[in-house]
């Protein structure tokens, strides 16, 4: 609901993100004040943002696939370290700069995925879940058993720095800001996708498999076509990470890390965009929290060290997204949804 | 009074209120239909007697709901089927994969006198022979006629005080809706039971039952004897077909605007 | 003389050992409503999933405007035209009304992933054009002020009345509905029943009715047929069958309720 | 004060001899790409511009003309407010006809008595619903030739010789267009000021509507008198809602739109009225008291809902508004902006009222606690006087706004050139001269030479008092004021307006006359406020006939009337009371189809009911026929109670 006032004379304008003019205001403040954060915040609190903005792309990958279109997915991080080998041989091996050989890292990512979401347009659940498993199980063993002059064997790869127009982009600063760009572009696009023809389609095929086809929806094509983006999404992701971490290895990859995606997308809320956002702010935020915590702890206790740690923040992550699946099972998208709603009547109850 | 509803509100999601301020009485032995539009609170209403509305996020906010005199309200619906509070959900939710024999026993799992169960059984087919033919069929290949029989069936078995039904005709060819309500009246008939029938098919739920409510938007806005009822203009008009009342008229001459409705007291 | 929409000429389906469907031919002409009816079980519902294309005929053709698509699937049928709404609730419940009616026009829409990614003047264009389209369902069906509500807040009568508004969004050439007044009391039959006769008579689309209330079926179809244990007992005018000893026996029963 | 003059506008947007078609053509020539009518449709506002609305206009007249309509015949109009409506009036406008509007919920008896009286040669129907209304007619009224519909809708098996379609008629207007292209024009050059544009039926409370004839400049004039107290700009937003049948629509519409000009708009269906109302945020409207009564009372019962907490931030915030709203000092300014800030710009938003500069409430009888409710939460709301008869009188304009008042006298248009007068006659009587006249009622000289004394001043009917700053206080009808057995003479109009302020009190009909020496009472409760109430207080009931009879619903009205007995001299209060088992309804001739009471009609039905309030029993067995719309009818019996205020003697 919009405030009083405002009138619609065209379909375009009604769909817009941004009407009002106080909304406008703000989300430009905003985006200038993200822009303008690394002048202010420490390198390490950049870092972190960086490292959250581009797990962002990611998650909002999987949003697509399995909050849009419904497709359990349980192998988004492979998908996201093919991005990122796929990068780093490009930007090795072929000295392709990084505009050129993150998109091919996503478009490849995108390619590998449709072998596994092939099974999707026969089975769904628990099934297609454990076909996503294999994805994840397969990615080290391929990368180990590839020719090493492709990446880099079992050593993994180490990533040249990034250029553009004949400058290094450097430091954190730098890569901060590259990230934010891939963000917001990504970002545009998945809210983009949600309100178009095939986000419809994705709807359509979520909410009901049956009737979908019936109303001419080609199952087969759209629920590959979900994976196909989510990985594409996941392929930009692993790439920009590549370049932030500078060396990759297949252990960056792992199943537990799918996991968390999911559980990013879980807590935010699966049905929008926003969801994936608002999920790795909280999840990001849990876990620098209890990292502060056992830092601070295990410099007094003596039996608190990494191997304490490293479990005692998974299983608080476990807990807190256990608690927002009684909670609140349609994650803080829903939340955000009801307050705002909430004060666009205020003061009534109800609308 | 067997059954009593005061002032029962219930409140979906802690928002969505879906009920105001219902009041039914079912005296012992009586069949009682309620009637309305679809989301006017009818299947809420049985929901809230049998404490089935947790599992869609609602409570009965405000109210009472005395069975035998005592509140029942949002207690453990296992413990209702125990006091004799049982409900055939609309629907025909039968256990696809059991046998009719195996649904129907699971409608006595409860039950201590195991002996007597096989003689209820019995009765059971009495009322539905055609469900005996069918003992050994896996459920879900039953046609909607027989579910429903199955279903009531099962009901049976659980030896309600009263018998929540809703919908029970729904879906099924006129020949079956004649044969489970003569049925249903049968079984009132022989069995020391109350009925609460909720109903689109006015016609059908009028022939079983003795009074009836009307509710609208959650609300009664309407009760009384049901031959009271069946001399109302507006039930004539809005439930029980045009057929009926005076001179035929056709849906082919449905109008592009609606007569107002005039409920009255 | 009215041409032939769509015919099914004597489809039998077997699973296994059980045959659902015997021997059915049914054949629908321009501006007509076909009434088709029988007892539960009787083999409605496997007939219409092969006209749907969920199943395909053990035997048997259908065609579809001089057409053979028996082996098509459902999303190629619905391209060409053929509509259907459902029994039961089964609308996206996530969705708004119009976006609901907006996904009917799916395969008139062009626009693909890229498209949808990037969200163009061209994309908009064609989102607004069809857009337009639905909004002319939405006024048909009245349901303007609730366009902007999420279908799962609505009750079973109104979810019905979108489940239709998307068949429409198909622009079909037929139209299939499975038992659309289940559920609705009178007055609600009444808004569907002139829903119904205004889809034939303003927009001349053939309907193939599976219902089994005979206050309606009797006023509104144009043909009526009869179905039991998988095959046609009879066919013809409502005043033809409603007489027929047949289907008195085998469906009808005494009329009393 | 016996007497007051009033001033001349100082607007420069006169009427200059003008008449509305004149107007129209002006307006459009100036203005061509400019938004005039606007319409939600497809959920879009979709706008109409001058040109493209008097393109529109041109070719309903050449219809009408094909259809045999000359200048000076009359044609009927039966719809909702929309775009075609308003376009078809204008088009009977400018072919110098007259245009009879009706309630699109009248009754087939109520439409004879209008077509029949003002000889409509034409009725523009909007649906199917009100074609079938008026086919049953075509063969009885035989003035009427043609019926014209503007929806299609569920149209297309009629096959009537004289029922055609909108765009029939314009098709059959062609071929005038060709042959006289400039006959138009020359028609609307040849409209007078002076000439009747419309028959304005008033809702007569007793016998048969009467058809006011208004002249152009009747219509203008009134116009001009809001524009200018009102500062109504070129441009500015009005949500056209009330029905054309009334005159003050004929006036804010009508006239005014062309007038100021304003942009007029239309909501998608009555039924989304609200929701609409709150998207256009309109600068310009006007709701008769009951729907301002309505609005308030949804909102109180909406914020029942609220949780206790905000509920009591709402309540806070409404006393600070009402203290502090025109207070000076930093404290109360900075408590206001607070109240403003954290719940009173909310509910403004909510109504779709935030941007309403003149928010008018028309006719009298809005009740000082919603008034002050209104501004409470900074809504300028103003009283609006006038009558159907009189044009638009007085109003809040001079910056004052006394709720107890109807205002100061309008300024006149300065081309109209006389000032309004205000006398008070001996009787109490509001005399008025001045301004543009009234031109009589339609085929009843009688009547209109009764509406004039013999100086020619136009007899309101009304009993008025000017206050020393020249307000005006709205009594009550002259022949309302009643006398009880015992000679005592009480304001009965007083006690149930401010009966009816009251949230759980829908209406209220005040009994007693020269057969009884005590005032008495029969209340018609708000369903949805005893129904929340009740629900409340877990108190049960089924039917509107139970609620009414609830025992602490009861009481609850005791003490409202006990209340508003207060703020009258002993013999003047209300001595007992019932609540009415069923509603008051159109469809029973209980109301008038603006829901005025009948009570001629009334009296009747409750006779015994009434019996009962001046007997000794403590509750009465009541009868009522209900009747439908098809003509059917059944009878209701309840048991009503009956209730004695203990103060009534005292």
């Amino acid at each position: 609901m919009l405030p009083s006032g405002i009138i619609f004379k065209s379909y375009a304008a009604e769909e817009a993100f941004l009407v009002t003019r106080p909304q406008k205001l703000v989300f430009a403040l905003f985006i200038v004040a993200l822009f303008l954060f690394p002048m202010v915040g420490s390198t390490y609190l950049v870092g972190t943002v960086s490292v959250m903005m581009i797990t962002m792309i990611a998650v909002l990958g999987l949003q697509i696939t399995v909050g849009m279109a419904g497709q359990i997915n349980l192998g988004q991080s492979a998908f996201v370290g093919v991005g990122a080998y796929v990068t780093a041989a490009m930007a090795v091996n072929y000295e392709l700069p990084f505009w050129l050989a993150i998109p091919i890292g996503g478009l490849t990512a995108g390619l590998t995925s449709i072998l596994f979401g092939l099974p999707a347009a026969r089975i769904k659940g628990f099934y297609l879940a454990l076909t996503t498993v294999a994805a994840q199980v397969m990615f080290p063993l391929a990368i180990s058993r590839l020719p090493q002059s492709w990446f880099g064997g079992s050593n993994g790869m180490s990533m040249p720095s990034m250029e553009l127009f004949g400058y290094e982009i450097w430091g954190q600063t730098g890569l901060y800001l590259v990230n934010l760009c891939f963000l917001i572009v990504f970002t545009t696009l998945a809210f983009n996708l949600q309100r178009s023809r095939v986000g419809r389609a994705f709807i359509a095929i979520r909410e009901n498999d049956v009737v979908a086809p019936v109303m001419g929806i080609n199952l087969v094509k759209y629920k590959i076509l979900a994976f196909f983006i989510g990985a594409v999404f996941a392929g930009i992701s692993g790439g920009l990470y590549a370049y932030y971490v500078t060396y990759v290895t297949a252990e960056q990859f792992t199943l537990w890390l799918s996991v968390i995606y999911l559980g990013m997308l879980l807590i935010g809320g699966m049905t929008s965009p926003l969801g994936a956002i608002f999920g790795v702010i909280i999840i990001t935020f849990l876990q620098e929290t209890t990292h502060e915590i056992g830092g601070y702890l295990s410099g007094r206790i003596s039996f608190v060290d990494e191997s304490v740690l490293f479990p005692a923040t998974n299983i608080l992550l476990g807990a807190v997204i256990i608690a927002v699946l009684i909670f609140e099972p349609h994650g803080m998208v829903r939340r955000w949804r009801i307050a705002k709603a909430a004060y666009r009547i205020w003061p009534n109850p109800h609308g | 009074m067997l059954l009593e509803l005061k002032n029962v509100e219930v409140v979906y999601s802690g928002v969505v209120q879906v009920l105001r301020s219902v009041n039914i009485d079912v005296p012992k032995g009586s069949v009682v239909a309620i009637l309305g539009a679809n989301g006017a609170g009818k299947s809420t209403t049985l929901k809230a007697i049998s404490s089935l509305l947790e599992i869609e996020h609602g409570e009965v906010s405000d109210g009472e709901i005395l069975y035998q005199g005592k509140d029942i309200a949002n207690t453990d619906p296992a413990d209702i089927v125990r006091q004799g509070i049982v409900q055939v959900l609309e629907g025909r939710k039968v256990l696809e994969h059991l046998t009719v024999e195996q649904n129907l026993r699971l409608g006595a799992h409860f039950r201590k006198d195991r002996d007597v169960v096989a003689e209820d059984v019995e009765r059971v087919f009495n009322y539905f022979p055609a469900l005996r033919a069918l003992l050994k069929r896996t459920a879900g290949y039953l046609s909607g006629g027989e579910m429903q029989m199955l279903l009531v069936g099962r009901a049976l078995l659980a030896k309600p005080k009263i018998l929540l039904l809703d919908e029970p005709t729904m879906g099924l060819a006129p020949l079956i809706v004649e044969e489970i309500v003569s049925c249903l009246k049968q079984i009132h008939a022989q069995e020391d039971m109350s009925m609460i029938i909720v109903e689109q098919n006015a016609n059908a739920a009028l022939s079983v039952a003795d009074y009836a409510y009307v509710l609208e938007n959650g609300r009664i806005v309407m009760h009384g004897p049901k031959e009271e009822l069946q001399k109302n203009q507006d039930i004539q008009e809005f439930y029980l077909g045009l057929s009926i009342g005076q001179d035929r008229k056709s849906f082919r001459e449905i109008k592009h605007y609606k007569r107002r409705k005039r409920w009255l007291g | 003389m009215r041409n032939t929409v769509l015919s099914a000429k004597s489809l039998r389906l077997t699973f296994g050992a059980i045959t659902a469907v015997e021997d059915i031919s049914l054949q629908v002409k321009t501006g007509q409503i076909c009434a088709l009816i029988g007892p539960n079980g009787a083999g409605k519902s496997s007939f219409l999933n092969c006209l749907s294309g969920f199943y395909s005929p053990s035997s048997g053709t259908v065609e579809f405007e001089g057409e053979d698509i028996t082996g098509l699937t459902p999303f190629r049928r619905a391209e060409m035209g053929m509509a259907r709404t459902f029994q039961g609730n089964q609308t996206y419940q996530s969705m708004t009304v119009r976006e609901n009616i907006l996904s009917g026009f799916h395969s008139q829409m062009r626009s693909g992933l890229l498209g949808g990614l990037l969200y163009w003047g061209g994309v908009q264009q064609e989102n607004a054009h069809f857009i337009n389209l639905a909004e002319e369902i939405i006024e048909f069906l009245e349901l303007e002020p609730l366009r902007n509500t999420l279908v799962g807040e609505l009750g079973y009568g109104l979810r019905k009345r979108i489940d239709l508004g998307r068949a429409l969004g198909l622009n079909p050439k037929i139209l299939i509905m499975d038992e659309p007044m289940a559920g609705m009391n009178t007055e609600e039959k009444g808004d569907l029943a002139r829903f119904i006769l205004d889809i034939r008579d303003a927009r001349n689309i053939p309907i193939i009715l599976v219902e089994h209330d005979m206050e309606v079926v009797m006023d509104i179809s144009d043909e009526v047929t009869v179905i039991d244990w998988g095959k046609v007992i009879s066919s013809g005018p409502p005043d033809k069958v409603r007489s027929d000893p047949k289907v008195i026996s085998a469906y009808l029963g005494g009329g009393v309720v | 004060m016996t007497q007051i003059t009033g001033v001349l506008g100082t607007d420069p947007r006169t009427i200059a001899g003008r008449s509305i078609p004149q107007l129209l053509l002006e307006r459009a020539s100036s203005f061509p790409d400019d938004t005039f009518l606007q319409k939600k449709h497809f959920g879009l506002w979709k706008p109409f511009t001058w040109s493209q609305t008097l393109n529109m206009i041109s070719r309903y007249t050449y219809g009408l003309t094909a259809l045999g309509v000359e200048p000076g015949d009359c044609v009927a109009l039966i719809s909702e407010n929309i775009v075609e409506g308003f376009v078809a009036e204008y088009a009977i406008l400018c072919r110098g006809a007259l245009c009879a509007a009706m309630y699109p919920d009248m009754s087939v008896s109520e439409m004879e008595h209008i077509l029949r009286d003002s000889a409509a040669r034409v009725v523009f129907a909007e649906d199917q619903e009100q074609v079938d209304k008026a086919l049953t007619l075509i063969d009885k009224v035989e003035t009427l030739e043609w019926i014209v519909y503007f929806d299609d809708r569920g149209m297309w098996g009629y096959d009537h010789p004289q029922v055609l379609s909108v765009e029939e008629m314009e098709r059959r207007g062609e071929g005038f267009h060709t042959k006289f292209p400039e006959q138009f024009e020359q028609v609307v050059g040849s409209v007078g000021l002076r000439d009747v544009a419309i028959i304005s039926y008033t809702s007569g409370t007793t016998g048969l509507p009467k058809g006011a004839r208004l002249s152009h400049e009747f219509l203008l004039d009134s116009g001009y008198r809001l524009m200018d107290a009102f500062n109504v700009k070129h441009g500015h937003e009005y949500l056209s809602y009330i029905s054309q049948a009334w005159a003050a629509e004929q006036i804010c519409g009508i006239a005014l739109g062309v007038l100021a000009p304003m942009v007029v708009s239309f909501a998608e269906k009555p039924e989304t009225v609200p929701n609409d109302l709150r998207e256009l945020a309109p600068e310009f409207l006007l709701f008769t008291p009951r729907q301002w009564e309505m609005m308030a009372s949804g909102l109180q019962a909406n914020m029942f809902d609220a949780h206790p907490l905000v509920r009591r931030l709402y309540e806070w915030a409404l006393a600070t508004g009402k203290k502090h709203r025109d207070a000076r000092g930093l404290s109360s300014k900075l408590r206001m902006a607070m109240a403003d800030l954290l719940v009173l710009a909310g509910v403004r938003d909510n109504l779709g009222l935030k941007r309403a500069n003149a928010p008018l409430s028309a006719g009298s009888g809005l009740s000082e606690e919603i008034f002050t409710y209104f501004h409470a939460i900074g809504i300028p709301l103003r009283n609006l006087y006038g009558a159907t008869e009189s044009g638009l009188v007085a109003a809040h304009w001079k910056g004052t706004f006394n709720a107890r008042t109807m205002g100061q006298l309008l300024p006149v248009d300065p081309t109209i050139g006389t000032l309004l007068v205000a006398d008070v006659s001996d009787t109490g009587e509001l005399l008025l001269s001045g301004g543009a006249r009234f031109s009589g009622y339609h085929n009843n000289p009688d009547a209109s030479a009764e509406s004039f004394n013999e100086a020619g001043q136009f007899r309101t009917g009304d009993a008025i008092r000017i206050t020393e700053d020249g307000d005006m206080i709205f009594l009550d009808r002259v022949k309302d004021l009643r006398t009880l057995a015992n000679g005592h003479v009480y304001p009965p109009q007083f006690l149930e307006n401010n009966l009816r302020s009251s949230p759980f009190i829908k209406d209220a009909v005040i009994i007693g006359d020269e057969n009884y020496d005590r005032v008495s009472v029969l209340i018609n409760i708000d369903a949805e406020i005893c129904g929340r109430f009740a629900e409340r207080n877990g108190l049960g009931f089924g039917t509107f006939a139970e609620l009414s009879q609830l025992p602490e619903v009861i009481e609850q009205i005791a003490k409202t009337i006990a209340e508003v007995n207060q703020m009258l001299d002993a013999p003047s209060r209300v001595a007992s009371f019932c609540c009415l088992p069923k509603e008051l309804d159109p469809d029973d001739a209980e109301l008038t189809r603006s829901r005025k009471l009948r009570r001629n009609v009334i009296f009747d039905r409750y006779a015994t009911a009434i019996e009962a309030l001046y007997g000794d029993d403590d509750e009465c067995d009541l009868e009522v026929v209900i009747k439908y719309q098809d003509g059917r009818e059944s009878v209701v019996r309840s048991v009503v109670t009956i209730k004695r205020m203990e103060n009534a003697d005292d």
